[in-house]
């Protein structure tokens, strides 16, 4: 066996060893790689970056604890960056399980810029149905939502003076998990033509390109990958970045076998035609 | 005769749940429901013939020195979840089934599930060949979407673009074709077992 | 005189002009007399929610002159019902702004158990009236009130496409079965999968291993599983007449019992009764991956010479193709998970994709009556193409009517 | 953390590094977790089939006189007959309604969900290249699906375009699955090291 058959015919168990080696590595010593960043990613971030203070951006934190592993680092770099430039947050959620965990997020981040609820930032809350939810969210919200999440009435928020519904904020992202994405896409961008962007799983994300080429959409940010993105971009770094040196690696060695068994397959078959 | 009257049941029973999709009235969605219903019941007690057939090659093994350990080892598994699973609240958290599931049950599973990391490594490894054509496409392919994940400074920024691209058209086409066939393929099939022209399935003496 | 009527004239004009105009305009010039009550919506109506079980009807409006026009203050409107013309109406919902029907519907008699306030019950007259709301919480007046009645219907006519659409295609079927029983032979292209199978089986035969088939983790209802019994069907007889032990383990009780059913009929019609053995297919455990493991184990252990996948397949696809390479086994898949295809297509020698699937029996068992019926599948693919290139260049000059006809709304 | 965690905890980890064994050969530890699962599984299974499934759809709809359900629970206990070899024809007729049955609700929801919604989504404009090729390759795609066409000539080339978007497709697949599948491969490495530190903890305080 020559050396470039050898390189075809390597034993699968260091292909093993050698995933193994680089998924273990990270977990024992945590250490950063570099993250390539993508155009559906650098358009939100260039969104939020072009606001102003006292602009207004409307983030939907649209999943439930279910999908958090993916979705909470979204949430977190996003409202640093806005609160950071003190732009003004609206949000809501717009799933049955996630309205406490919303909650949860938002003060925690708030609370970090003294932001307060009401004044720089305001929590709707939950209604069902999310696609009459977001119409009516597009003409009004105090029609939606009388009252926040805390019970106080929002046309009395200070926040709420300078706006009436989804077509007065500058842009709106939605973060989810589930159909709701399709439901912003019709309703929202397609009745009211409001820019809209959206940050989902991993798996949902190959599906939801062909909106990015049609327009409906101007961001996208797919999954754990487009989360770290989002991190290094704007400088908030959670958990979104701390799982990519295994993802980088992992398919770094991935692509590298693939080369090996490729560089083998091409030199074997040119020895044997000379 | 007995070959023939069950074929006369899945005509029968296939025919009222296509006119029953088309029927709104409460009836028809009682019927629905009584429908599944059945289809679960008929499972339920099938149930008991699985059970059988694994209980009764596990403890014929019992006699054979060689896999006896294993197959007491899986007796003893099978039992001691049915004994400690007696009381419907066992299956919450708190009990001695509980603690089964949660660290014997749940670990494993999530380990053979994970052992697809390297299984992905080595299937890349030896189906990713430019062989032919067909092969070349399917590697280039899975090249640049597993690219995406490597800083590779201005490679990576022409390497979206192909992503996005391949996501975006090929991608969608390929699974929108596969679906249709896949719908025309399985209401023939659905067809062919109602008409009782594909009857294998249900045997006959 | 005429100067002043000119200016009127004009005054007005502006007016509507800004009345039309965008809101904070507006809201200038009517901040003078106080907040602006919106006009009711007129002509109100009620009617029977087609396509249903008998618990909805449709509340219908004229929309309020304010609405999208005039003062242009509407935001929604309120509907509001109740069981007698005078008696005391609740409010049931709002639609937005430039609708004209609100759909009420309950067909819960009982909700968290107690008796459902919004239940609607079926041929009992309900009275509904409407008004307009516009910012800061500012109503018309009531509109005049509508009465109606829930009646239950025995035809979807939404699903009438999906009706027409059934029945062509099993008018295909049906057509091709009775010519294929006239005796007209159909030409297929070969496949290559299917090309292998008597290969595979023969491999095994000569080596004196067993062949492995399995049906995946779907239930025995699912349509792929049920395309899988009918291709077992084909390999087992073959295994009977070679001889050369199958096995069918499977994690499902009904699975079992149908491929039990399937493999003797096979092992009947080769002639081979006396070498079935129920025990060739095994309940091997319920639950995904305990029974990927337990095949994993069969695998290695009976060291199969060739394994067959056809069905449906989750994550466990690429275990079983993988550990089945480390096997030796020549490995035949076919699913009709998109998911999944991928990883049989990378670690299996040959792949059904999707529609081969349900193709796989036919060409197995070369009956005319089965192939025919593939005849059909391509008849139904031809109208699908025809379609979708008709359908999109119509479109394209803003003609919608075919993609109408395709669209169904449930 | 509390010693009986810890044993549990430890067992879990056992059984994590037993199925692991397994990338290197199959070996009586990887036997030994293959087997204790199928029991553990089956059991735990069973028993949730009973307490979810026994009691909601034939106690219960026995004792609260759904009479309807009489025939499905007769159909199921019809199954059981397959211990007998002389009466295990009966288990055809229960057999013939749950093929029957499955099949005719699945017609009418293919035809809905694999065909129409799948085809209305396609028909788009032609307004700019990315829809011109989205049709194209979903009509060369499902050409590629055609039987009665030998693919020779210009049906050659249809099919040929057909089969290459599939492929780029499947790569696609399989490249976008690897983050996942090493995602849940992480979580195991990550219990496991959580587990060393658990027992360090354990001794050291």
């Amino acid at each position: 066996m020559t050396f470039w058959d050898k390189l075809m015919n390597i034993d699968r168990r260091w292909v093993y060893l050698c995933i193994g080696i680089v998924v273990i590595i990270p977990a024992i010593i945590p250490f950063k790689v570099p993250v390539s960043t993508t155009l559906e990613v650098e358009r939100i971030y260039d969104f939020v970056e072009s606001c102003e203070a006292g602009d207004y951006i409307y983030l939907g934190i649209d999943y439930d604890p279910s999908t958090l592993a993916e979705l909470d680092p979204m949430t977190y770099a996003i409202l640093n960056h806005a609160f950071s430039k003190d732009v003004n947050v609206i949000t809501a959620c717009l799933s049955q399980f996630g309205p406490a965990m919303a909650e949860l997020r938002l003060t925690e981040v708030a609370q970090q810029y003294g932001k307060e609820s009401g004044k720089d930032y305001c929590f709707l809350g939950y209604r069902p149905y999310p696609a009459i939810t977001i119409l009516s969210m597009g003409l009004d919200f105090q029609v939606t939502f009388p009252l926040d999440y805390y019970g106080v009435p929002v046309d009395s928020l200070e926040i709420m003076q300078g706006i009436r519904n989804l077509q007065d904020v500058k842009g709106v992202i939605s973060l989810t998990a589930g159909n709701v994405a399709d439901f912003w896409i019709t309703y929202g961008n397609g009745r009211f033509g409001f820019p809209l962007a959206l940050g989902v799983t991993g798996v949902m994300g190959a599906d939801y390109y062909q909106y990015l080429q049609s327009g409906q959409i101007f961001g996208l940010i797919p999954g754990i990958k487009g989360a770290a993105e989002y991190e290094v971009l704007s400088g908030f770094e959670t958990t979104g970045l701390r799982s990519i040196p295994y993802q980088t690696l992992s398919h770094g060695v991935i692509l590298l076998f693939i080369i090996i068994s490729n560089i083998g397959y091409f030199a074997s078959k040119r020895k044997k035609r000379t | 005769m007995r070959k023939q009257i069950p074929i006369y049941f899945v005509f029968g029973s296939g025919i009222i749940m296509i006119v029953q999709y088309f029927i709104p009235s409460e009836e028809s969605d009682w019927l629905f429901t009584y429908a599944n219903d059945w289809v679960i019941v008929v499972g339920i007690f099938a149930l008991a013939l699985g059970i059988w057939s694994l209980l009764r090659s596990e403890f014929r093994k019992l006699k054979d020195p060689k896999e006896r350990f294993y197959a007491a080892v899986l007796l003893f598994g099978f039992f001691i979840m049915i004994f400690t699973g007696l009381k419907a609240e066992n299956l919450e958290a708190g009990s001695l089934m509980f603690d089964i599931f949660e660290n014997v049950l749940i670990p494993i599973q999530a380990t053979i599930f994970s052992l697809l990391a390297f299984y992905v490594a080595s299937a890349a490894y030896r189906a990713f060949r430019a062989r032919t054509v067909l092969a070349t496409i399917l590697l280039l392919t899975a090249f640049i979407i597993m690219a995406r994940l490597l800083p590779l400074g201005p490679i990576s920024e022409v390497n979206q673009y192909g992503v996005a691209w391949i996501l975006a058209i090929p991608n969608m086409a390929a699974k929108r074709a596969i679906t249709m066939g896949v719908g025309l393929g399985a209401i023939a099939t659905c067809i062919k077992i109602i008409l009782g022209i594909e009857r294998t399935y249900l045997g006959h003496d | 005189m005429g100067k002043k009527m000119l200016f009127m004239l004009l005054l007005s004009l502006l007016l509507f002009a800004v009345g039309n105009a965008q809101t904070p305009l507006e809201e200038v010039l009517t901040d003078t007399t106080g907040p602006p009550v919106p006009t009711s919506p007129s002509n109100v109506y009620v009617e029977d929610k087609p396509d249903d079980d008998g618990h909805g009807v449709i509340v219908r409006w004229d929309l309020s002159p304010d609405d999208g026009a005039g003062m242009d203050n509407v935001l929604g409107y309120e509907v509001y019902r109740s069981d007698s013309p005078d008696g005391e109406y609740s409010y049931v919902g709002m639609a937005i702004k430039g609708s004209d029907e609100y759909e009420d519907q309950d067909d819960s008699p009982i909700k968290n158990g107690v008796p459902n306030p919004d239940f609607i019950e079926t041929e009992k007259t309900y009275y509904y009236k409407v008004r307009s709301m516009a910012a800061g919480g500012i109503f018309s007046e009531h509109s005049e009130i509508a009465s109606g009645q829930a009646i239950e219907n025995w035809f979807h006519s939404g699903k009438i496409g999906i009706l027409v659409g059934v029945l062509i295609f099993w008018s295909f079927v049906v057509y091709f079965i009775f010519k294929a029983r006239g005796g007209k032979d159909f030409y297929v292209r070969p496949l290559a999968g299917i090309n292998a199978v008597d290969d595979a089986i023969g491999r095994a035969t000569e080596m004196g291993r067993p062949i492995l088939f399995v049906l995946g983790t779907g239930t025995a209802g699912d349509i792929a599983t049920i395309a899988g019994f009918t291709i077992l069907s084909r390999v087992a007889k073959l295994t009977a007449e070679y001889q050369t032990k199958i096995l069918v383990p499977v994690n499902e009780p009904v699975m079992m019992a149908v491929a039990q059913e399937t493999v003797r009929t096979a092992y009947l019609e080769a002639g081979r009764p006396d070498i079935y053995k129920p025990e060739l297919i095994s309940y091997e455990t319920a639950m995904q991956f305990p029974y990927v493991a337990a095949v994993n184990g069969i695998m290695l252990r009976e060291r199969t010479a060739t394994n067959f996948y056809m069905g449906v397949f989750h994550a466990e696809s690429l275990i079983l193709a993988e550990t089945g390479n480390i096997a030796g086994s020549i490995q035949i898949s076919g699913t009709d998970q998109i998911s999944q295809l991928p990883f049989f297509i990378a670690a299996t020698d040959y792949t059904l994709i999707g529609e081969e699937l349900y193709a796989a029996s036919a060409y197995l068992s070369k009956e005319p009556i089965l192939v025919g019926t593939l005849k059909a599948q391509d008849w139904g693919k031809a109208i699908l193409m025809l379609l979708l290139l008709i359908g999109a260049i119509l479109i394209s000059a803003n003609l919608s009517f075919i993609r109408d006809m395709v669209t169904v709304n449930i | 953390m509390e010693f009986e965690t810890i044993i549990w905890h430890g067992l879990a980890a056992f059984l994590t590094l037993c199925i692991f064994t397994f990338l290197y050969k199959d070996n009586p530890f990887y036997k030994f977790a293959e087997r204790l699962v199928a029991g553990v599984a089956a059991g735990y299974w069973t028993m949730l089939v009973f307490h979810k499934l026994f009691v909601d759809k034939v106690y219960h709809t026995m004792a609260t006189g759904q009479y309807a359900y009489i025939i499905p629970i007769l159909l199921g206990i019809g199954m059981w007959t397959r211990f007998s070899k002389k009466h295990s024809w009966i288990s055809r007729y229960s057999i013939a309604f749950y093929i029957g049955i499955s099949t005719g609700v699945s017609i009418p929801v293919y035809m809905y969900t694999y065909i129409f919604r799948q085809i209305s989504a396609t028909i788009i404009p032609f307004t700019s290249i990315s829809n011109v090729l989205v049709v194209i390759f979903v009509l060369c795609a499902l050409f590629y699906f055609f039987f009665s066409k030998a693919h020779t000539g210009a049906f050659n080339i249809v099919s040929k375009i057909g089969i290459y978007t599939l492929m780029i497709g499947f790569g696609a697949g399989f490249g976008l699955t690897v983050m996942g599948r090493v995602a849940l491969l992480v979580q195991r490495i990550l219990f496991l090291k959580d587990y060393v530190r658990e027992v360090a903890a354990f001794i050291g305080g």
